[in-house]
């Protein structure tokens, strides 16, 4: 049933009774400094706003309702228990200007956090502040050209970005004032080694990666390109969106690695929430250490409290307002302790081997790998090229006719590069089960390519609403009530 | 001890399935070297059971008395509902809403987010949500820069009572670009921007006023704007949600109204949680819709004509524009949003313009209660909202941890921000205090002044 | 999309690994006393529970999605207030044996809410610990005969009930041991005076009303039934599942009552979760004070302590093995709080006042009023006997074509001496607009009695079933699995 | 300050529907002699930010340290899944599932209650809950004596060591329809029933056997029962279902097994919660079906031939049977169960065989620790699962009442229930306790026995 706008629901002068507050009469502004017109929000009662709002949630796909394969998100499952406990009274009620010696349990937290993720990337400083992978590659990138700058290499400005890589790299490059410099990718979805060495040069200031790759295979020359970058006094940025997959058997430090960020809204499980908060924790090695971003916390003599701008003179300062997005934190540090090391071993094992499996039966049951040579990482592309050629069906058609099956769709037309691509993540934590149910679904839907087109184009057809007009939404802007 | 729903046979059959004989073999692409054999150095797994009690019991240890500091950060009361329902899986377990079809329960939230905050900002559009208060700003500034095209400048003037965090964050963030902030002072008397500088920075792209500005002062709003417009600035307000249910939006501030309004979501919902998770909000004018950064969430119909939800306008943004796109956002603060809409569907109408004047009139009380007391003094003779500056005649510094201690935070120590602003505490009062939390202030401090030195 | 049964994705050997214990190796235990077959619990993980029991509930109506016109259940908004207040961790970890010194706080909210009923009431004693209604009105009953035991009546076991009573008052007497005589409503609604004239005696112990009763009319008789009762020697117990309807407006002990049970879960809005817990707290006046079940809180030098048997030396005893059900109470606290004095009359009016509405407009539209003379209290009933002869259309269809309308179904067959009876409930927490659409979709059904009857005799027909199969269930009772 | 939606004009446009002219109108058949003017003497509303902050307060006067009590109510972990997930709106705020078609989630959720239950209990079929333990075995004796046709007895074996409050309520319940409770003794060497007394009563209907009886000793379930079953007396089987993923469970009792089980659900995900709400179980083989109380779900088939889930046995109940029902039970514990059910699920097969190893090697540490303190004797020399009786050397009421205001719940003083029990302290040990809590209790007990005189 079709839910209204909270607007259609209004009706002047109802409230929440059991909100009305006792205004006092103490008032001092002055009229002309007064708003006159109405705010235009809905005049709804309680239940009104609580049916209202249930209602709408029932509209939604979710991890709690439904296998999401969406590659490079990571929508593994997110554990109550972290919620739960960043949820405590006292965390949620603590200003983030209340003093030291009335914070340290939250700031133990944040330190040991810290550590953790020191030890599951390499590096040797982690900041948790930025609040976004994106806001984690605008750090990055600006240590990077602190660094450089320190060094009295101010004109090294270019940041080289493979053709795959996530859109958010090229755009972070730009926002910090880079030339991007874009390399195409091989037919085993490598990186391009020689044309990499052309790239480089006196104007390098880094390279940023995704290994395991948007393609979901593992850079293979990750060790030369390490080398040939850093030979041309760049640095080495990595983008940890795919840490899924290596967590726990690979340190990112290790492959050469200057600097990243960690997406703990995908492996370190805090939810989506429907577009975030996520949180994008930057670590780096001792080169750009000096450079990090605060607040940070450290620790003297027992006593945590917040490293300031004596601990890190060069730091590039600040990226929000307070520290970042704590209480996503929190639920990652409450994740980390379920986990321990072993466990987090065991999320890229099992992400990989789920990857590789479902990989594996729908190559079996005719859908075409991207890069069939190779093993999946915790992810992998499909690409529909051929099947559009001969049936007319999509990407975004599969996308929309899984839908119906129950199915969130894996992410679509990303990475570009690869025609018509499906990119499937299925997490560690779908059962064995959920992947062939899955298997079977993508079978039958690429059966009714050739017996029910019709039906394909047009799904979904069991959801509240069918296809919904993209362009008429651009075309006729609406994005308000009223 | 991981979330995987493995059973051994599983295992094998997978394995079998792939054609390998162990988990380490889908590793086989990867060069040994970059391996490691175990993890080292990562406390060891606990069962639930053992975190919940080690994190209840870290919590515990930041219980907490009274808190009047503000400082871009309040405290207000949150209905039970908001946070019952915003963490309802469906909301907090969903992605980005791309796939329209399977999230118009989201979709369909922000669009009514968006009426919202537009129409308190008076404004034509509002994106989803941007990062935070700080970083919005940042976002905004170079939004400016992208629309105002009358200018050739990247010069942003920055009054000193604009929040001082705000400040630092735009400068780690756009000036990498070429923006260059322009400090203003702010009048000692009654702190609000000195408009004796502005006509110096009339080159200048935009202006930034933030209203109630930092100490909590209003600004006046129209004068300013109408000067900047008449120089072909841009005028950017930074105000506070909360404030704007009684003080004029931003969208009608002088002839023309503010460009864009950005700010800090939090006080509609959102608890103070160390600092975040909070969420940016960004408004404009209609003409500006293609410059404003993050998701925007439009009406449009389905194939059967039935009216429904999708993100649009994505030719903004960084998964389509890549390089050339209006910000490097992708993940925003979508879960906050979805708190804040219920916060303001709760309160609705009048419900959020009693919040703001029960916040006005207990400071006002607050005022009165502390101006009594010996050797205090009230800064800055103006109008006010949510803050209030205190000049203290001991050591702000020792004044906090003594109060602390005993279990008041009373106010940020604002000569850590302005060397000229010492023993001063900036402290805030909204609708959650009582008369006696007021007195348990004032008497706590009165016993500070006498205890210390 | 169908819910497979949990034990339907269950797999040998999967667990929880998050709840993986120390189980120590200390046993003592001989190998005779050990179970040694399964539990036949399923096999499942953390996210499977959490998508199953996700997936579960969305198949619910609810008040918080539906509006659900009960009648005699007061499907009224249950504030989410007071769920996070009685869920406070303080509260739930407190074991009902703690002594009272380090219980001050939950002893007060108890202690302060029995003084409220006593108000509404107009009572002299309050006892929280029944667990429903159906607990208070065997405490009440038992309270009646050991009032009558103690003055030497132990003859006293006949309980008067009208034809209308809910169910659990003539099962509550034969509980108790008493004979149940039943008497006759007459065409207006109100018990038939005379004869309940001829039904009292020496041996009446009481007689058991609601009032307004469940025909949704206000016993009008009520004095003179009082006094015939009382005169008998037996006494009044009032059935106060239908308080919501005078709440603040009339009080049970002035209408005569000697003893009564209050739903919590109706008219405090506590949440029926499905089916409980409620509470069903007793009130009773000076004469059954002494009777009252344990435990009961009590105040002495500003302490509050449990009342033991030298405060109550002849109470009926205990009811269930601690206190009934304290979160339940805690929630009916929080919501008097909100409410006051004012906000309790309001209940009443408004409820009152949605009903005779409702009650208003079906009657224009055509509906059947059993007592079409009458006003309505919260409550009215519809008789669709004429309906369903010329149409063939049952209470039951119209109850179940509600449902593909998006509103939950009024209830049916009761009281059963009104031919294919609706009784309707609104509540106060429904909007007009609410009513109006209720209205819309009954109209509509009436008009598709002859337009569409096949459509409404295999309604509902928008849900993920259609109608279930009652007889099948009990001639084939399958009430586990496997 | 009620939750009521109308506005001045929704008010009016309803009076003049109907026809009246004010609302007190709609009360006009109510005789003004019942009706009072203003409610008077009830605390006046608050609002929900008062209300928060008052209980709140509240519940922070009863903030404590460590609990051993059990006796009927013990503290397990509970995941926190469990009442994220069962405090959804969809299953908290529903009614009783009699619209089937609108209540699969309800339903299918009990029904799969039930199948735990019953293979817990190693029965045919359990019903949808009851009250609580206590009552759940008073409605079990009124079970037995309808069930056993061989009898015209209404005298029931109760021995001693069973719950006092089981006692205190079946007596409560049952006994105005003649039933009769006759006490038997435990043996004071191992705290089990005293066999002896046993073929005394051999006329009686129905024996109740709790295992692990209230002193957490464990009874010989086989040979009672075989002795019951002998005498043709129904055997009523009293246990905890947490005990019983270790214990065998009272289906397999003896040759025939227990006739009925039931109990308190409550440690199977159920917070302490000062006593309530818990819900009572009741189990039974497949030949009582019908003479179960309380509800029961059945599978059946929807008309397309679909399988679903509805309300059954409804015949037994009194909504239909009226003054015949099996009970008068309506409401029962439904959000429990649903709780319950979650537990269950989470913890799985060998996860509640784990949780109850737990508790009982933890016990025994607990035992080992206790035992080496001086005058400190350890009652009942027995097989033991929870509990331990421990007599102490001085006032068992002073020690409770030392440790308790420094944190420690020591026990139950059983000297209230048994007076023979003198200074008797009947301590719990579960899986949530770990060994420095056991330290703590060993300590502050040293304290108290010697600080009290
Ligand atoms: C490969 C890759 N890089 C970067 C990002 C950006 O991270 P965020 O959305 O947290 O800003 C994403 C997010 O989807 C990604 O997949
Ligand atoms: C009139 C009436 N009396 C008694 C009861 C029984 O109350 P409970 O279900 O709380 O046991 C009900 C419940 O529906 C009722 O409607």
């Amino acid at each position: 049933m079709k839910e209204q706008l909270i607007f259609q629901q209004s009706k002047k002068g109802r409230r929440v009774n059991s909100l009305k507050l006792d205004i006092g009469d103490s008032f001092s502004i002055s009229k002309d400094k007064l708003r006159e017109t109405p705010l235009g929000f809905a005049e709804v009662s309680e239940l009104q706003v609580v049916r209202h709002f249930t209602r709408l949630s029932q509209q939604n796909f979710s991890i709690d309702t439904n296998f999401y394969p969406l590659g490079s998100c990571t929508m593994k499952y997110n554990p109550r228990a972290c919620n739960k406990l960043a949820l405590n009274p006292d965390f949620l009620s603590r200003h983030p200007y209340r003093g030291e010696t009335n914070s340290q349990g939250v700031l133990e937290c944040l330190y040991n956090l810290q550590s953790i993720l020191e030890v599951v990337t390499g590096m040797d400083q982690v900041s948790l502040t930025p609040m976004a992978g994106a806001q984690g590659e605008l750090a990055g990138v600006a240590m990077i050209l602190a660094y450089h700058k320190k060094r009295g290499e101010t004109h090294r400005n270019e940041i080289i970005v493979p053709d795959g890589a996530h859109g958010t790299n090229p755009a972070t490059a730009i926002m910090c004032g880079c030339k991007v410099i874009e390399l195409p990718t091989d037919k085993n979805g490598n990186l391009d080694i020689a044309l990499l060495k052309d790239a480089v040069g006196p104007n390098t200031a880094g390279i940023m990666l995704t290994n395991p790759s948007t393609l979901g295979t593992f850079e293979q020359g990750i060790g030369e390109i390490s080398s040939i970058v850093h030979d041309a006094g760049g640095l080495m940025y990595y983008d940890g969106a795919n840490l899924n997959a290596i967590l726990g058997k690979v340190l990112p430090a290790s492959m050469g690695f200057d600097v990243m960020h960690i997406n703990l809204h995908k492996t370190f499980a805090t939810p989506h929430g429907g577009g975030g908060p996520g949180s994008g924790a930057v670590a780096v090695n001792e080169k750009l250490k000096p450079f990090i971003p605060l607040p940070v916390v450290t620790k003297t003599d027992d006593k945590y409290r917040w490293a300031n701008t004596d601990d890190f003179p060069d730091s590039i300062g600040k990226l929000s307002a307070f520290m970042g997005n704590v209480g996503v934190l929190l639920r990652a540090y409450v994740y980390a302790r379920m986990l321990g090391g072993e466990g987090m071993t065991e999320v890229s094992n099992f992400s990989t081997l789920n990857a590789n499996y479902l990989m594996k039966k729908l190559q079996k049951n005719g859908f075409k790998l991207a890069y069939p040579g190779r093993r999946a990482s915790h992810e992998f592309a499909i690409s529909l090229k051929e099947i559009t050629k001969e049936t007319g069906a999509t990407a975004m058609d599969v996308a929309k006719a899984l839908l119906d099956y129950g199915f969130h769709a894996p992410t679509t037309y990303f990475p570009l590069l690869i025609p018509e691509c499906l990119l499937i993540e299925p997490t560690e934590t779908e059962s064995k089960e959920t992947l062939d149910a899955f298997v079977d679904a993508m079978t039958d839907i690429k059966a009714r390519f050739v017996s029910d087109i019709d039906g394909i184009k047009s799904s979904p057809n069991t959801l509240a609403l069918t296809r919904l007009d993209d362009v008429k939404a651009v075309k006729e802007l609406n994005v308000r009530f009223g | 001890m991981s979330f995987i729903p493995h059973t051994k046979e599983d295992i094998a059959t997978m394995l079998a399935e792939i054609g390998i004989s162990d988990i380490e073999a889908l590793y086989d692409e990867i060069p040994d070297e970059f391996k490691i054999g175990t993890l080292e150095g990562i406390p060891s797994a606990a069962n639930e059971m053992e975190v919940v009690r080690e994190i209840t019991a870290l919590a515990a240890k930041d219980k907490f008395g009274l808190n009047f500091i503000g400082a871009g950060a309040y405290e207000h009361f949150i209905p039970s509902v908001v946070w019952e329902l915003t963490t309802r899986g469906e909301f907090y377990t969903a992605y980005t809403p791309y796939q329209a079809e399977a999230s118009q329960g989201t979709l369909q939230l922000i669009y009514e987010y968006q009426s919202m905050m537009s129409n308190l900002m008076a404004h034509d559009i509002s994106n989803a949500s941007l990062y935070d208060g700080a970083s919005s700003l940042a976002e905004a500034i170079l939004m400016a820069i992208r629309v105002n095209r009358t200018k050739d400048s990247k010069k942003i003037i920055m009054p000193r009572n604009l929040h001082p965090s705000y400040k630092a964050v735009a400068e780690s963030i756009t000036t990498k670009q070429g923006v260059e902030l322009i400090d203003i002072e702010f009048n000692p008397a009654d702190g609000l921007i000195n408009t004796q500088d502005l006509d110096s920075h009339s080159d200048a792209t935009a202006l930034v006023i933030q209203n109630p500005n930092f100490f909590g002062s209003l600004e006046n709003v129209d004068g300013l704007t109408d000067w900047a417009h008449s120089q072909n600035i841009i005028v950017i307000a930074v105000v506070n949600p909360i404030a704007m249910a009684l003080l004029k939006p931003p969208g009608i501030w002088g002839e023309r109204g503010a460009d864009i309004a950005c700010g800090e979501g939090q006080p509609l919902g959102v608890p103070l949680s160390s600092g975040g998770p909070y969420y940016g909000f960004m408004t404009t004018r209609g003409e500006f819709s293609r410059q404003l950064p993050g998701r925007i969430v439009g009406k449009t119909l389905d194939s059967n004509g039935n009216e429904g939800f999708v993100l649009t306008l994505q030719a903004r943004e960084q998964h389509i524009r890549r390089s050339k796109a209006t910000s490097n956002i992708c993940t925003n603060q979508g879960l906050m949003v979805t708190a804040s809409t219920m916060y303001m569907s709760l309160y609705g109408e009048q419900g959020l313009v009693d919040v703001a004047k029960s916040c006005h009139s207990k400071l006002n009380e607050f005022i009165t209660a502390i101006k009594n007391l010996k050797g205090i003094e009230v800064l800055f003779d103006s109008e006010r909202f949510h803050e209030v500056a205190i000049c203290m005649p001991k050591s702000s510094k020792k004044i906090i941890e003594y109060m602390e201690s005993h279990g008041i935070s009373p106010g940020l120590d604002l000569s850590l921000y302005f060397p000229e602003l010492e023993n001063t505490v900036l402290a805030c009062v909204t609708e959650v205090k009582t008369t006696e939390d007021i007195q348990a202030y004032v008497s706590l401090l009165e016993e500070a002044l006498e205890v210390i030195e």
